[in-house]
């Protein structure tokens, strides 16, 4: 089981006075992502399949990409993240259309098809992708936040990266970057208690692994990564502090994989109790819960919002499937942003 | 002979080989409880246990090093690498570790270590995930080199390389694990150094090793036959260092002509080295300049149609081979 | 015009871009308050003060990819590697990130970045610190490759590097940091991906670059000019990546012959990537194979006589020359 | 100033009853290191320098390498080490002239000149090097443990590293795997304050370097590295430790660099007062103290030591000088183990 179930978990902070109209558009994303994630799977195992290579589904994480939007500035902040990069570029706004382009590997794609699945960018709002090596895009956001304390933006970096990747050893040397220099950077590691199929505990001496985050001289704590309030609090006092000056947080957003870790994955490794147990803290029915205690929405406008959703989907999903591949002579652009020889 | 899948050789090459050897273990991500990312260790774990089929971290670094400390010190690992992709993230340890522990302390160690994975563009995987990393590790003394190109070759060179004392790096595909191909169901062993002539010719030698071969140069090669009448003389490689000059030149020599075929980016890529490894020989007896057709010079695409268009096809190999026999 | 060291050229490099854009800033292993492992950037801390000019611990994946992650930020960073040979332990940062971004990400990002430091080997630094990592980059469409050899080339060069808006990977030499070179006080640039024929010749295209060709290459060809009337054409390629294809073989069709010289190990090595460039353009106008004098392929011993014994020199150059013009 | 003065000290066990002999054999071995350095410093600097390349020296650390010699069983025990590795070498039974032989690039180094100073390999008994690239040894040394854990030998794996090393990526992938496959491997951080020039709070955002051996499930903590007897204990109990099974530890021994990080440091950000603050720590000096007061030496042993060890080290350097260099053809000898085209 993940390990979300195991650690101590801090309770959301108090709800202010709300209307409940940015709770909807929360949950609304949340229930987006999960259909754009679904109909990913459909269209990726239907006969004549239309995505190739690997595909990392995000569902069951929802809360932590959506609770990162709902604090994140695009006018100043990044997010950078690991290759399981649907949700978070979903969350701060890519098209489902844009999207499923890119899987599709179409020249309407976000990244005109030359990144697919992995490698979601969407730059003007902050979104710096999608990175395919584990632990690889973890220097590139201590980066990122380098040139926002270097230009004095106030914006932040969101770094996320899975529970598989606190073993790289550009773990070890970003985190410690970012506190010496004292960076405006959020390490979140999103710990579905699996990479591929080797549980936390089979690659983690320290099976805690706020744990990991020790010895950098910055906080690091876990979190309950299935609810989008906790999420929105804690990384919103991390993002604080760090746009105080005050440096790094390191937080581990304890959640869960719902599906497979590529496609291909038999998902062999797990019990259906497991999965029956995590199935209960589903992020989007804990907050729809939570949203009717509050009265702010209802089962009739839960259901629209999913049918809403599905159908948004399917429409980007057709709209996608009938734009045209990149041309052949493509493949040679955007490489070099210069032309050679050159004169400066 | 029964044929068996290309991952079914490399799997009998480790099993016959650690039961042979209780030195030999292998080592890896998902290699154990998961039976492999591409199930080449399927059933591993469970015949030789836990301590001799290890499950790893993502610390490529780590397991790698880890592989050739433990072969400093008596043991035989096979470290496999999910792909030689990954690598770039441990390549110190290869190279300066696996490579150069022998000679920097004057010959008290031998390294018997294999590190193997698929290497090359698989399907769709993106620039990150689909880098030939044969020249680069070809360049290195002190390392060999291995590339097969059927399941007969994966295990009998896969065998020899778990025997031999030095570190090799041993090149599979994603892709052509599951092609299958005739094994001989007694124990053999494959030469490492010797390239194999696979099909003798006249008019023109073409060289090629793993994938591309497989995937490429031999559906060429028979079109050249039936459709061109152009009589090829076929090598592969196998071993790509050290590399067998005298077998490829000897060919030059006959056909007075050679195209190499591979899936790197041409530039300081493998056909490079190649080539410089055979002008000056075969200077006098070239007819034609050596074609070398590789993969466009450009980052690998994901989407489909662009990494089709970017790699060495049938009738790339085909233009090259008329060009060189001035047809 | 005044004659610097090539390391006060770098400097001088640096300084002026950095008085010139505020975006560029300098980062590395004791490149502030040390002044630099090798003084390159001496004084430069106390002219920028510590947000322009940082050192960092000894993880060079962590800066290296902190670099690229800057510079995909509007930050235009130099980031100094105490040597090349230490890259082997960030390579991914710099082939996955720097080189792919761009080109993964459909255009959105550019990655202005300056990796520069010493490259090949010094003097008895051994088999680990003595890497020649010039085909190892030049391979990797995405980057640009630069390898001054006077301090005149390095101030122009490195100038354009820092100003160009794609990843450079900039080579230098710790043993020629100390040289003399007239440099012009006014401020000047060079060009990327354009080779200099730095003598005019008839007999002979000679090719090289950076160290070697400040080492043996230009006393070899005084030798060859004074003591056995073989008039060279002497070719510094200045950018190794991309090649500049036309100046080389617009000289061998003049010349006919072509040696080529780098510290580097042969096989599958820089000089193979430039045979592979040339071979085909000039097979008809190649009166003799093409030469390439490059280092033993061996791990660089560390004992002085061997080290020696290893590279190249200009009696080995002188035999290549002969050799070709078969005199 | 080096961080063994601000950490916490452990004192050493009580010392069991003893004639002084061993003490006094760790005593010599500490001023044979001492002199063996000082006559390198002078073989270095000296006009006609006889030694290239780095060279780093290990003046001030002895009670480090002789303290883990002292415990250390040449039958099955490993040690592996970065660059600053003459001390070790020596304490393990390297004789100075093999030793200087090497410095020299002769070819009766005990790496036949191939390696240098960097490169001090005695595989026989254990000695396992001497490896330049900072970091670098410390995945080797985890296999190396593994060796030993595979064949059930008993042994433990003692792998040194520097306080600059803690910040390769290499430190966080070791020590995860060492804890996780629970090997016998002792690691030892000499702390000696500073990488090349940069001291440790400008390159560790965590100045108590024994956290960065945090998050990995396994002990952490620091000693006091110019106390031989501290030395002895600490690695001792962790030795046990390892061998019954337990894992691995990981320690930080507090010392002080006496002289420049290689031979062309200038030494500039360096306080003339630091350094004699550190002198009044002397290893030797400390030793020589405690060992007067416990009567098992007098100044004239001590002088009488000093004298052999000054005798010794001239002789080794003597014929290491007069020892020919490898021939030219040598060079391309002890790269391969096999011949080929390979046959099995
Ligand atoms: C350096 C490297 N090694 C191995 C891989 C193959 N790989 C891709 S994803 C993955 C598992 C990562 O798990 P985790 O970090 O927990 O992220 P999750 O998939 O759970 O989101 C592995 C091993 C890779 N992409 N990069
Ligand atoms: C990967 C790598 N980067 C940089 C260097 C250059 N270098 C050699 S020693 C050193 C300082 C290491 O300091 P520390 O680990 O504290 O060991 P100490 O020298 O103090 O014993 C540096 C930066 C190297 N050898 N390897
Ligand atoms: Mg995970
Ligand atoms: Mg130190």
């Amino acid at each position: 089981m993940a390990v979300a179930d195991q650690v101590q978990r801090r309770p959301p902070a108090p709800r202010p006075q709300s209307d409940g109209r940015l709770e909807r558009e929360r949950l609304r994303m949340m229930m987006l992502i999960r259909r754009f994630e679904e109909r990913t799977y459909q269209e990726y195992t239907r006969p004549g399949q239309k995505i190739g290579g690997f595909c990392h589904l995000y569902s069951g994480q929802e809360a932590i990409a959506v609770g990162t939007a709902a604090i994140f500035d695009k006018s100043k902040d990044y997010l950078i993240n690991g290759y399981r990069c649907h949700g978070h570029s979903l969350a701060l706004g890519m098209s489902p259309h844009a999207a499923m382009a890119e899987l599709f590997g179409k020249a309407t794609g976000c990244s005109h098809g030359k990144g697919g699945s992995m490698h979601l960018f969407q730059a003007e709002v902050g979104n710096n992708g999608g990175h395919g090596i584990v632990g690889g895009q973890i220097p590139l956001g201590v980066g990122m936040a380098f040139a926002q304390s270097y230009k004095k933006t106030g914006g932040v970096t969101f770094c996320f990266l899975g529970d598989g990747a606190v073993n790289q050893g550009t773990h070890n040397e970003s985190l410690n970057l970012a506190s010496l220099f004292k960076l405006p950077c959020i390490f979140v590691v999103e710990n579905n208690g699996v990479a591929m199929g080797t549980q936390v505990e089979r690659a983690s001496a320290e099976i805690d692994l706020a744990q990991r985050g020790c010895g950098y001289g910055m906080p690091h704590y876990n979190i309950d990564g299935n609810d989008v309030d906790v999420v929105i609090t804690e990384l919103g006092k991390a993002k604080e502090a760090a746009a105080r000056g005050e440096g790094p947080t390191y937080i581990v957003a304890n959640t869960y994989r719902f599906r497979g870790h590529s496609m291909s994955d038999p998902l062999k490794y797990r019990t259906k109790e497991e999965a029956e147990r995590a199935k209960l803290r589903d992020p989007i029915k804990l907050y729809q819960q939570r949203m009717k205690d509050n009265g702010w929405i209802n089962d009739e406008q839960i259901e629209a919002l999913d049918h809403q959703a599905a159908q948004e989907i399917d429409q980007a999903t057709r709209q996608a499937d009938a734009d045209p591949f990149p041309a052949p002579e493509d493949r040679f652009q955007e490489i070099l942003a210069e032309k050679y020889p050159l004169e400066k | 002979m029964p044929a068996i899948q290309f991952r079914e050789a490399l799997r009998a090459a480790m099993v016959e080989e650690m039961e042979r050897d209780e030195t030999v273990f292998l080592m890896g991500e998902e290699v154990a409880q998961y039976n492999g990312a591409y199930k080449v260790s399927e059933g591993m774990l469970e015949k030789f246990g836990p301590r001799r089929v290890l499950d790893t971290p993502i610390s490529e670094a780590g397991f790698a090093g880890l592989g050739v400390g433990a072969a400093c010190c008596g043991l035989r690992p096979i470290i496999e690498f999910m792909s030689w992709s990954f690598t770039l993230v441990c390549m110190d340890q290869i190279i300066n570790n696996a490579a150069n522990i022998r000679y920097m302390s004057g010959g008290q160690f031998k390294v018997p270590i294999v590190f193997r994975g698929g290497n090359g563009i698989a399907h769709q995987l993106g620039a990150t995930h689909s880098h030939r990393m044969e020249a680069v590790y070809s360049r290195i003394p002190g390392l060999i080199v291995v590339a097969p190109s059927t399941p007969y070759e994966a295990k009998g060179l896969l065998k020899t390389s778990i025997r031999c004392d030095d570190p090799v790096i041993f090149l599979e595909s994603e892709k052509m694990l599951g092609e299958m191909g005739e094994v001989p169901e007694e124990e053999y062993l494959l030469p490492l150094g010797k390239a194999k002539v696979e099909r003798e010719g006249q008019d023109v030698t073409l060289l090629s090793y793993g994938r591309p071969l497989q995937r490429v140069v031999r559906p060429a090669v028979k079109a050249l036959s039936n459709d061109y009448n152009i009589d090829v003389e076929l090598i592969d490689l196998r071993t790509l260092r050290p590399l067998d000059v005298q077998t490829i030149v000897d060919s030059v020599r006959k056909t007075n002509r050679c195209v190499i075929v591979d899936e790197d980016w041409g530039y300081c890529g493998m056909g490079a080295g190649i080539i410089q490894k055979i002008q000056k020989p075969c200077f006098d007896d070239l007819d034609a300049p050596i074609e070398y057709v590789h993969s466009d010079e450009i980052p690998v695409p994901f989407s489909h149609p662009l990494e089709e268009a970017m790699m060495p096809s049938v009738d790339r190999i085909i233009a090259a081979v008329q060009e060189v026999c001035y047809k």
